[in-house]
């Protein structure tokens, strides 16, 4: 038997594989098709303060092997989330990373007070800020590209959140130095890095010549972006370890549909993987990966997950 | 959302092509039994080294719940892009991922009321079925089919064996009327004093038909077709919006609150261009100045 | 009859396909397949100063529609390349994109020196800066990654560039801002700009737990790509566009395989297209994409290719 | 580089399991007329939907320029990741998109010299084709064929009918002598006083094989295996440092200036934990301090 469990900043977690915010509504469609109380955690669509109608629609674009989503965070607000769904995932004992987001750094306090104030708030395992969405504040600049602006977010949401609770902050790798982002969030407080949010890219309809998505823009998300997401996952744990930013637990998403693609990341560092697009593939995913990850581990003669976290980096041959 | 649903690796039984389009049969044991007229299935393609990774959406044309092969599954698909040129060019025994049945059903009407049924291209392929659930329960049916061309109506036999009578249009006339199928429709509500008008098809058609049914007196209840990513609730891509009971418009997932809604609560307003707008009175609306 | 031809800063191409600096080698290798004649114009591998021996191998690694790519810029250098290379396309009369860079700004300039005073620079109609390479003055930067150097080397280049032939700057994806990096170089001479470069990515081994290319990260391409391509092409576009920098035309790359994938990029605003990695699956793939993107200007019931330049911009339904 | 290429369409005219193998015909007409022992073809992989963009490479095992199918081709291929089991799931008449032949053949003795042949593993496909190439010109051949295991070894029998004699070895023993190529080789090259070694097979093994050659007077001819991208000279990812004729090394192309090297030149100081590194005295070889 392998020794599956993780922990992140202190919280022991009974495995490592979670969903990816946005790619698992908050839980009860994906119950149907196994128990999320399986997972490791259950991470929930980003909420916002306020309900949210989202982008028009088309809103998504198949890519060859991934696919662009244009949501605008739609969503039912903060209020209406801890009462419907995590009362929900808190009843049947889910532990869950709730992601949240804000149009402000403000907004982001607030978003969590109200979070923590709720009944169901002992179900929640950490929060994940969600720092790539756009700063309003900051003529709509993505939060995450910018060092200063993230600081900001995540220490806002690390003096709302009770102690003992980590915050993880969720990166994108739309950036020349996600680094130097990295450092920005640990040092603000964030007791965890999620990696990667999604890419943005653009798809052509080809018959109507005009962008596929009626918000133009969308994010890559799929298989298409994991040598993207392990490099961002390696990048940011190779920096810990030469001591160039504190050691903190990295989350790794980004193209995962099987186990092994799970250890990929998890061999680059991540302490936990998260299963987003793989999902609409096969509504088992994040099910499936875990079971294939546990028969990796066990494959590869080791007997707690843990001792494969980063292990590329020692194995790793020096020129 | 407690509906069940089940994942199951499928087999091919049978491939046919019939007019414009593949009728499918594969093995889905367990589905059969959950499934209503008016749900769908979602299927995986192109196999495991597939860079096409979302599943394609078809309305569950027939199940057979026993059976030599324990349970099968019969779909309609239109050869377009590249998921359904896999799906079509399937053979005998090869593997095929199903996932249903998904949505919710086509709602049957508690009394023997007259129901006028309405197809658009591959859209008839869930009505033969629910035309069959109606007369169990008494409702007299009649069916109106419509196409481009002769060769992608699909089930005018089927039809006829099914319901009371079958209506033909095709915009080039190449069968029955020429024209749309609002072009006999009015006749037929009016005739038959249809309660409902049941439809699926293109977007333009399920409007039109909510259009006549009102004029009518009837109630439209329409199955639509957005472009889906996951069929399954999770992804949040498939949303249109519609106004609830309480007179609020919600952008709402087509997949599990539809794809069947009543016609004359769906914002018609807000397709254009080919695109689908947040209404202005849509609950999360963005205002004036950003969200 | 379509017409295919398209004008780069005044060069005029009899079409608009090109193959991708590094994944054509220097044409003998293709002119088996089809006529490199027949292309617009064929791009070669980037140049250095000195012949270079490139990085230890494994060199690739195939990835979701996509691969890894280490192969550090090996090649024979300037001299050996214009002697050699660069005459026998000059002899065959391919019309010829030069890539070149430097371990400096100043070898960049040194390079180009030696290429113009070369007796086959008669069939160069343009020269292609590839910038997306490390910059070892400033610890090994990426010269694209920085705006200010990104300007220096455009600048050197352009002064040693006879007026009348084109210099295009190659940019990498991997920057938080494209356009600004865009801006720099136009603003430094550039004529055009050639998008996208790689995206840095990794890719672990799961047997042996380690990174699978013997230089760690490699650069990823093919289809998995396409949508990034898209929207480095449509952001720099409707930049110029909104006259937030001035006009200068585009060479789109990144996941093209098909006729299609070209078009995308022809929509969001690219006046000539490089076909690369797909090469790697179709040896015939630089000729048959413009077949297809031939047929596709063709479809759309347009004359002239030049027409569907950035149509895209203009079809789009606003908000 | 002037050597005929072609790109053809091919289809599945057989694919039958051999041992741990699969043995595939594939039409691919001209590309027979022009190939040579030691060549190899490239095959995409994974259909139009595929994820898998890269071709795989195979030693070409047999050609047939004429017949019922006007020019077939075959490969032996061992299943191992993705591609590989595409290509062993096909079926009769699938499509497979074939580029060949590429890379250099073994070069043929001008005189009747005596031969040895080395196969390891499925590295035997290339080698019966070219034993009758040897007989032809008179040359007497022997040939070895090494595996881990019996289900591994490939052509023993076609090996007796195209060889003078024919020794097996398995790592387990379960066939022929337990133990390495290596453990007959220096027997056989002494007995036959054989010229030439040529051999395809792991990388360890043609090391090894170039060591055991070398030591009894012979040249050794190996066909390498570098993990390739393109196959056809333009990617630069199959690179391996091997000296040349002026005494320097350079990383060169195994698809364009191999598969085949002759064994003393190819820098094996190079590999090592599966790596290759650029040797010191490469040309362009990095400095001290970076490029
Ligand atoms: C509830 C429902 C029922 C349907 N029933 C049928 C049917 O019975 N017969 C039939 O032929 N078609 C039906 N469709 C449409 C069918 O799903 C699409 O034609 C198909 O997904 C297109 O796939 P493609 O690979 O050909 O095209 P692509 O353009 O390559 O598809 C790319 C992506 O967009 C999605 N997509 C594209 N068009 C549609 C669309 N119209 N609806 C939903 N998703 C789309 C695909 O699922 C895929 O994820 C139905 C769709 C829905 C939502
Ligand atoms: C000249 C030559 C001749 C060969 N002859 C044969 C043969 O006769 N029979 C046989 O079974 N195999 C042969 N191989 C090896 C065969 O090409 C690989 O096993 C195959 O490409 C692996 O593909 P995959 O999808 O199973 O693995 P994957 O690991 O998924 O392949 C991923 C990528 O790496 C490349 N790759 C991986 N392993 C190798 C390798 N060993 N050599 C080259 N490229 C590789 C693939 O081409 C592909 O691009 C030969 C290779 C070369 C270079
Ligand atoms: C449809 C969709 C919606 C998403 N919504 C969110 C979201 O609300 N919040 C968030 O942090 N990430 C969101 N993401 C990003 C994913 O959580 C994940 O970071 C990304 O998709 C990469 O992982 P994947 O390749 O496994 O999908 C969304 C992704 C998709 C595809
Ligand atoms: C094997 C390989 C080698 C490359 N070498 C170079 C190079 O020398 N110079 C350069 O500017 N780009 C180089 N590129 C990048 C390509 O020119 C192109 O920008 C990129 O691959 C994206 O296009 P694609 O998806 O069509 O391949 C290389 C790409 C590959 C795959
Ligand atoms: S298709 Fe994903 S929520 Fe409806
Ligand atoms: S495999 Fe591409 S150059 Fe050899």
């Amino acid at each position: 038997m392998v020794d599956m469990s993780t922990t992140l900043a202190g919280t022991v977690l009974p495995n490592p594989v979670m969903t990816a915010s946005g790619c698992a509504a908050n839980g009860k469609e994906l119950n149907r098709f196994f128990p999320v109380t399986d997972l490791g955690a259950f991470v929930t669509k980003t909420v916002m303060l306020d309900p949210r109608s989202g982008r028009p629609t088309p809103r998504m674009a198949e890519t060859s092997s991934g696919m662009l989503n244009s949501i605008g965070l739609q969503g039912p607000g903060i209020d209406a989330f801890v009462e419907h769904d995590l009362a929900w995932l808190a009843e049947r004992g889910a532990r869950v990373l709730v992601s949240v987001a804000g149009n402000t750094a403000e907004e982001f306090g607030e978003v969590v007070q109200r979070l923590v104030a709720s009944p169901a708030f002992s179900c929640v395992v950490g929060v994940e800020a969600n720092i790539s969405c756009p700063n309003v504040a900051n003529r709509g600049l993505v939060f995450a590209c910018d060092p200063v602006s993230s600081e900001q977010v995540v220490r806002i949401v690390r003096t709302r959140v009770p102690e003992g609770v980590p915050v993880v902050a969720k990166l994108t790798p739309d950036v020349t130095d996600i680094v130097a982002v990295a450092e920005a969030a640990v040092r603000a407080g964030a007791d965890g890095l999620t990696m990667i949010n999604t890419l943005l890219g653009i798809v052509i309809d080809t018959d109507l010549l005009r962008p596929q998505l009626a918000g133009v823009t969308g994010g890559l998300s799929g298989p298409a972006v994991r040598p993207v997401a392990v490099r961002a996952v390696w990048q940011v744990v190779a920096a810990m370890r030469e001591g160039r930013l504190p050691t903190a637990p990295v989350i790794g998403v980004g193209g995962v549909r099987t186990g092994r693609d799970a250890l990929e990341l998890v061999a680059a560092g991540a302490a936990a993987v998260q299963v987003g697009t793989a999902t609409f593939n096969d509504p088992s995913a994040p099910r499936r990966v875990l079971a294939e990850l546990e028969a990796e581990v066990a494959r590869h003669g080791v007997d707690r997950f843990a001792d494969l976290v980063g292990i590329a980096h020692d194995r790793m041959v020096r020129p | 959302m407690s509906a069940g649903v089940v994942q199951t690796p499928g087999e091919v039984v049978a491939n046919r092509r019939v007019g414009a389009y593949h009728h499918l049969t594969v093995t889905a044991p367990g589905l059969a039994e959950l499934a209503h007229p008016g749900q769908f299935a979602a299927f995986a393609v192109g196999g495991e080294t597939s860079a096409t990774l979302l599943r394609r959406c078809f309305s569950i044309h027939r199940v057979r719940p026993t059976g030599t092969y324990g349970g099968t599954l019969d779909v309609v698909v239109a050869a377009h892009g590249p998921g359904t040129q896999w799906l079509t060019g399937l053979r005998t025994h090869d593997a095929v991922d199903v996932v249903g049945p998904l949505g919710r059903p086509f709602p049957l009407p508690a009394d023997p009321v007259p129901c006028v049924l309405v197809g658009g291209g591959y859209g008839s392929a869930p009505l033969f079925w629910l035309a069959e659930a109606l007369r169990e329960r008494g409702c007299p049916v009649e069916i109106v089919l419509g196409a481009a061309s002769e060769d992608r109506l699909f089930g005018v036999v089927e039809a006829r064996r099914s319901a009371d009578r079958v209506h033909v249009t095709t915009d080039d006339g190449s069968a029955g009327t020429r024209g749309r199928v609002t072009a006999v429709l009015g006749e037929v509500l009016e005739r038959t004093g249809a309660a409902v008008a049941y439809a699926c098809g293109p977007m333009a058609m399920l409007r039109a038909v909510t259009e006549v049914a009102s004029a009518h007196g009837a109630v439209a209840q329409v199955a639509v077709e957005e472009s889906m990513a996951c069929g399954v609730g999770v992804c949040m891509t498939c949303v249109m919006p519609v106004t609830g009971n309480d007179g609020v418009t919600r952008m709402v997932r087509s997949c599990v609150e539809g794809p069947v809604f009543r016609g004359d609560r769906v914002r018609w307003d807000a397709f254009a261009d080919g695109i689908c707008r947040v209404p202005d009175d849509a609950v999360g609306a963005p205002r004036a100045g950003g969200h």
